[in-house]
């Protein structure tokens, strides 16, 4: 019966049918409000609603292109670094609660996890540049390691707060504990910190630095085409999405909301909101250098996330009453 | 340090049909080629080849952006050689098209290079305001970016009815856009934070090198074809020439950016002053025996035509100055030293058109 | 160190966020017509009837994309004007210079076609008036005033 | 429209270059016509004491009849807003003259243009390569005027 039950879940609700589903929602909705931003109509032709269905179309489109794998490439990591982006983009989606019971492992160390799997990007991201043998994506690859590496110190300390309050590292918990207030309340330097970690975590503008289209082409997937450029535009939206729903989970109370929606309905529009915030934030910034980058992240990010720490300690020792 | 050999361009999304051949030391440039010459359609022997009035749409070309500047710097220089000068409302009317195409080229050229800092939304609201004033162009001409509209003597035909009140109520709404545009960019921290002080070009090596248009304006020098040597109707029109005294990429878009409000200042005044009257002049199929040079401010920079004339219906020799080719060659000076990121931000703000340098 | 406008950057965000709910510039264009102006360049419009046949048109043409060539036009032999549409720039020379008003300009911008050869247009198909689109009036027809083998 | 300025100019440049022709063509418009020995001599003195600053063209002119090249550099003062036109005669079949660019360092590619298009050889130019012309070009020079165009 337990095995039944897994299997359901990884493989339709929060699994594989889910993951897609709302990939191709998210990817829609994100490519409409962004057109929508820049005066323009976004999808329109393909499926039945304003071009709902375009994800499906341009998918189809990238499975029926030549897959080119240029000579001098390393054909193997070249051919599999696609597939295991997917799948560790994917992973994390397994600790992330969609309601009290819809989570594919319950697992205590659940934000321990999310973490680990940000610190493997680096490596896949490293592989995939060297691996093409293109200076551009070479080039790519150590921005988007630098990146990645900068910002995953920040990105940890922010949540810290968190997890000092709600004395868990298990997102269901952590989500439980919010029944009172949403933690965003009491940690809003460590939301926006988190915020600023996520979105450079998941290489958007203004820290789209990695694939910087005018710089450096698409950065470390310059050399890949058809399916396997579909794969990591793939990995690429599910870090985006599953940032947001992160940011959902841990700041914005998860799933809990009034009765009149079932809970997974409140992770999807908050997390939808969070990505709408993702969008503005994407259209009205340029995107910064690498050393301004880097010292964004080193001289005010960590900073401030220790500063929040710090608040959090003194909150909890001021007032008790807050720790779960 | 190694020194990485990277050829940007020119497939690439932020060359152009154009190469720049870079030599990076770390992360800094510490050589810079340029390479064009991928669409070159040597229009200089076309134009031998054609005659004066079948030169006017090729011309066009080298610069299709701005092409009615590209035009009237070739008509200016044929109807110097023929000894005539066109009506003032025909001048007035050129003078209303060349700032019109200027507002376009301008847009288009700051759009571009607002997408190459990853600032995308100004990207496409440029794009989509660009539209209007394509409408007003297609409104008098016909055609939206190429025109054929000024012909030897004059003009090919008289402003359409209602032309002044359409144009005066795009400009209202567009000076509106622009104070948007203007907290949207360049009070923008972050994109203050990534053009500040990249790319400087000093006045004098500005001047030295040749640089032209904006770009030498925006090193503090005030050079403007349109003040300095005013043409058509220029004289009567009071205008300023703006000018930045940074000399970095920051000062160059500011200044293509306040270039577009006085333009817009120069067609309001001009649709009041213009005057009744013929829009054409006659003038001789065969242009007699001699030579000129004719110089127009286009959105780049200076277009000069150095015409020669044998005294048949077709030039002896044309030779286009053209702006892009002088601004492209003054690049590797100011990439010197810039970070590789900041490359296609220095590349834009010159407002590169391979086209016209290319010819 | 970074000094922090917060005016500079949360502007910037209120703009953005204004602009979705602006009005679009977009004209879906295959589901809704374009309106062309008045003076729209489009296809030609030949009147064989008032042809001369003195060909200045085809002189003048920067792309040399028209000819003179022989059909049949009312059971007569004769010349008319064929155009190449792959080549023309519609720079609307040939309009400007034809003496008789032969041939005018309509604003019928759609001239697809699937090869090179249907963009070829015959006389006698340049003389058919283009057809009216959805609701729209094509065809304006429009000449020059002056008229003649001169600048002028 | 005075033209006391250009009057002026000229004058000055004729009494320090006897050789040189000389004509104020219109309103800020100067010809100069020497001999192409005279040519850095003329040009250090119109950049250092004169004011003419920025090169605004190089062009070169196929006089196929006189069997001789023209070859124009237009000069533009931007303090004192006129523009100068100097031109050389070159022979035709060595066609070469002693390049600008220690002068005016903006002739650079200019002259290399003129090169490709004409095959005029400038004295001293640091790099005559390509620019303009596809790699593999057969060696004409496009803009002379025994270069004919086929269809």
């Amino acid at each position: 019966m337990d095995l039944i039950d897994l299997a359901i879940k990884i493989l339709i609700f929060p699994g594989l049918a889910f993951i897609i589903t709302i990939l191709v929602f998210a990817v829609w909705f994100e490519r409409k409000m962004w057109a929508r931003v820049h005066l323009r109509i976004g999808p329109l032709h393909v499926g039945k609603y304003a071009g709902s269905l375009q994800l499906i179309a341009d998918f189809i489109k990238f499975a029926g292109k030549e897959t080119i794998i240029p000579s001098k490439a390393d054909k193997l990591f070249f051919q599999t670094t696609p597939i295991i982006a997917v799948l560790v983009a994917g992973l994390s989606m397994a600790v992330i609660p969609f309601s009290e019971n819809w989570i594919v492992f319950k697992f205590d160390l659940g934000l321990l996890f999310i973490l680990a799997v940000y610190s493997l990007f680096p490596i896949i991201i490293l592989l995939t540049g060297w691996a093409s043998n293109n200076k551009y994506s070479f080039i790519g690859a150590l921005r988007a390691v630098f990146q990645l590496l900068a910002y995953w110190v920040p990105l940890g300390l922010s949540m810290l707060g968190v997890v000092m309050i709600s004395h868990s590292l298990n997102l269901v918990s952590i989500v439980n504990a919010q029944s009172k207030f949403w933690f965003i309340l009491v940690q809003p330097l460590g939301f926006l910190v988190c915020f600023i970690a996520a979105l450079a975590e998941s290489e958007r503008t203004p820290f789209d630095i990695p694939e910087a289209e005018g710089e450096i082409i698409w950065g470390w997937i310059t050399e890949y085409t058809g399916i396997n450029f579909g794969l990591f535009m793939v990995a690429n939206y599910l870090r985006l999405y599953i940032s947001s729903l992160i940011i959902t989970t841990l700041f914005l109370g998860g799933w809990l909301g009034p009765r009149f929606l079932p809970p997974i309905a409140w992770v999807i529009i908050k997390s939808m909101i969070v990505l709408t915030a993702i969008i503005i934030v994407k259209t009205s910034f340029p995107r910064v250098r690498m050393d301004q980058l880097l010292r964004i992240g080193w001289r005010i990010l960590i900073p401030l996330a220790i500063l929040n720490v710090a608040f959090t300690l003194a909150l909890i020792q001021l007032v008790p009453s807050i720790v779960v | 340090m190694a020194i990485l050999h990277v050829s940007f361009g020119p497939q690439h999304p932020g060359s152009g049909p154009m190469r720049l051949i870079l030599d990076l030391e770390g992360d800094i440039v510490v050589k810079a080629v340029p390479d064009i010459g991928y669409v070159h359609r040597n229009i200089e022997k076309l134009g031998e080849n054609r005659s004066h009035i079948q030169n006017v749409p090729v011309l066009e070309r080298i610069s299709n952006i701005d092409s009615f500047n590209a035009s009237l710097g070739y008509l200016m220089a044929i109807e110097e050689i023929m000894g005539i000068t066109p009506p003032p409302r025909a001048q007035f009317i050129r003078v209303i098209m060349s700032e019109l195409n200027r507002i376009m080229s301008h847009l288009y050229g700051l759009s571009i290079s607002f997408e190459t800092s990853g600032l995308l939304a100004p990207l496409y609201w440029g794009i989509a305001d660009r539209e209007l004033f394509l409408d007003l162009a297609e409104m008098v001409t016909g055609s939206r970016i190429t025109y054929t509209y000024a012909m030897p003597g004059g003009i090919r035909e008289d402003l359409p009815n209602g032309f002044k009140e359409q144009a005066i109520k795009t400009f209202n709404y567009f000076e509106k856009r622009l104070d948007e545009y203007y907290d949207m960019i360049f009070e923008n921290k972050l994109y203050q934070m990534r053009l500040k002080g990249v790319g400087v070009l000093k006045p004098d090596d500005a001047i030295k090198l040749g640089a032209t248009g904006p770009t030498l304006r925006g090193s503090g020098v005030k050079v403007d074809v349109r003040a300095d040597e005013p043409y058509a109707t220029y004289e009567q029109i009071d205008f300023k020439v703006i000018t930045e005294n940074a000399g970095d990429s920051f000062a160059r878009t500011l200044v293509r950016f306040n270039e577009i409000k006085e333009s817009m200042s120069i067609i309001r005044q001009s649709l009041d002053k213009l005057p009744e009257g013929p829009i054409r002049i006659k003038a001789p199929l065969r242009t007699p025996e001699g030579e000129a040079y004719a110089r127009v401010e286009s959105g780049r920079g200076e277009i000069g035509y150095y015409v020669i004339s044998d005294g048949t219906d077709k030039p002896y020799r044309v030779k286009i100055s053209a702006p892009s080719f002088r601004n492209i060659s003054v690049l590797p000076h100011m990439l010197k030293g810039a970070h590789m990121a900041d490359v296609p931000i220095i590349l834009f703000s010159t407002d590169p058109w391979p086209f016209d340098s290319d010819r | 160190m970074i000094r922090l406008g917060l005016k500079n950057i949360l502007k910037p965000m209120y703009l953005a966020t204004v602009h979705v709910f602006k009005r679009r510039f977009t004209i879906k264009y295959p589901y809704v017509a374009l309106k062309p102006t008045e003076r729209t360049i489009g296809r030609h419009i030949y009147y064989p009837d008032k042809c001369k046949e003195c060909g200045l048109c085809t002189k003048f043409c920067p792309n040399q994309c028209m000819e003179l060539v022989e059909y049949e036009y009312q059971g007569k032999k004769r010349k008319g004007l064929q155009i190449d549409y792959g080549r023309c720039m519609f720079c609307n020379i040939c309009v400007f210079y034809c003496p008789t008003q032969a041939l005018g300009i309509t604003n019928a911008y759609e001239i697809l076609a699937y090869d090179k050869e249907s963009l070829v247009y015959s006389p006698l198909r340049l003389s058919v008036p283009p057809e009216t689109e959805k609701g729209i009036k094509m065809v304006s027809v429009r000449f020059y005033e002056t008229r003649g083998l001169t600048h002028s | 429209m005075s033209l006391d300025l250009e009057n002026k100019l000229a004058e000055e440049i004729k009494s320090h270059f006897l050789e040189a022709e000389v004509k104020v063509q219109r309103k800020s418009r100067i010809t100069v016509f020497i001999g192409r020995e005279l040519m850095i001599e003329i040009a250090r003195y119109l950049n250092k004491k004169m004011g003419f600053d920025q090169v605004v063209s190089v062009s070169g002119v196929d006089k196929i009849k006189e069997n001789a090249f023209i070859i124009v550099y237009h000069i533009w003062s931007t303090s004192k807003k006129v523009l100068v036109t100097l031109k050389t005669q070159v022979p035709r079949d060595n066609p070469s003259l002693p390049s600008l660019i220690k002068i005016f360092e903006g002739v650079n590619w200019h002259e290399k243009e003129t090169h490709e298009m004409f095959g005029i050889k400038f004295e001293g130019h640091p790099d005559l390569g390509r620019l303009l012309l596809p790699e593999g070009w057969d060696g004409k020079f496009p803009l002379r005027k025994d270069f004919t165009l086929t269809q």
